[in-house]
């Protein structure tokens, strides 16, 4: 079973890639890491913000380790600076 | 105690007494606002103005994440936190965090968490023009 | 850097903006403003009103100590002491302190620095009147 | 040589002495701690105040060992309760 997810991006991310949201087909029972590197591969500009990236499922924080659903909606959170 | 409450994020300019507003309350003796302001100069570099962008819906989800940690760690009479999005030139106000409490030490510790814990993890980004001509996010790779 | 300085003793009410206004500066990137109001219900004993006495020469000396202090030990861009002379019903506003720094913990702790020193040495004295009448200055014996 | 200081009061002391202020003779090069003794000797009733009181001289706290002068502005200044 292949799953589309959909990342959104955002700031200096969202302007490296040149889109707002990037999507990548996943296979089976995927990780929030498994995803992230799923989305280096396909682009590899977002390779310098890898490190620094937290993930966002459903507008919260989870660990790599999570799992990423159908339907989720998921962002990578860069490094942020409001305030 | 159940805390007045306010988050929200904002285009047009913020009016830190509007957002004290939100948490005055006959039982807190003590408010504590703090405001964040773009500054001209930074390291010796001249800013014109910033732009604030949002990942608007976790924004709000964070800083209401926040509010109820704040309200679960002190006894607050009311929490609010408001910040803005889109252009904001020298001068003018990017965020305004408001606390209320009976006890002072409650206020100050509260707010201090609060814009700590904005600054740390409510998905908000920040880019900077400078008068050289300049456009930067800031420090991106963090 | 000169801070901007503003210390007052006020019989008419505080506003916690006008007191914010003279700590602005375009190299102040944060302020923190603490609010002192007329709190309702101490230990569930309603108030009505405080009445404030001050030494006011002494007072006014006190708070530029405080201010000089405070301006030695974090880089300030400004600072600001209003307190209120005078009766205050609940919900008034007391005292205002508000300070400016290019850096929000300088912010911060300068205000944390400021109301705790007030507290502790600003010749002000509170006396206050509850719903049952009575009439108490608070703690007169320490 | 004998010198006479007036010393302010305010709030709670100034009720319980029903002035706000007092004056009185101290001889020859008096300390801070003589002039609150002989307040206390001329009004008793400001001494359940003795222990908590400070004295300000010209608008500033000072130590019980520093000297009184004539024409000081001298003030007793109880627990304060501002803010």
């Amino acid at each position: 079973m292949s799953t589309s997810v959909t990342v959104r991006l955002f700031a200096a991310l969202r302007e490296r890639v040149g889109e707002d949201r990037v999507s990548v087909f996943l296979e089976g029972d995927a990780s929030v890491r498994d995803l992230v590197e799923a989305v280096v591969r396909k682009h590899p500009e977002v390779a310098p913000f890898e490190r620094y990236i937290r993930v966002a499922v459903n507008s919260r924080y989870v660990s790599g380790d999570s799992r990423v659903a159908a339907g989720d909606e998921v962002a990578f959170i860069s490094p942020v600076s409001g305030g | 105690m159940t805390a007045r409450r306010s988050v929200s994020l904002e285009s047009d300019p913020l009016s830190p007494g509007q957002v004290m507003a939100h948490v005055q309350d006959d039982s807190a003796g003590a408010i504590d606002v703090f405001v964040g302001t773009t500054r001209r100069y930074t390291e010796g570099r001249e800013t014109v103005e910033l732009t604030y962008e949002a990942y608007e819906t976790m924004a709000v989800a964070e800083m209401d994440r926040l509010a109820d940690e704040a309200c679960a760690r002190w006894p607050l009479t009311g929490v609010a936190i408001h910040h803005r999005v889109g252009t904001v030139p020298v001068g003018e106000i990017s965020v305004v965090i408001a606390v209320s409490s009976p006890h002072r030490a409650a206020a100050l510790d509260a707010c201090r968490f609060l814009i700590e814990g904005l600054k740390a993890d409510v998905p908000i980004w920040k880019r900077e023009r400078y008068a050289d001509g300049s456009i930067e996010w800031v420090r991106p790779l963090g």
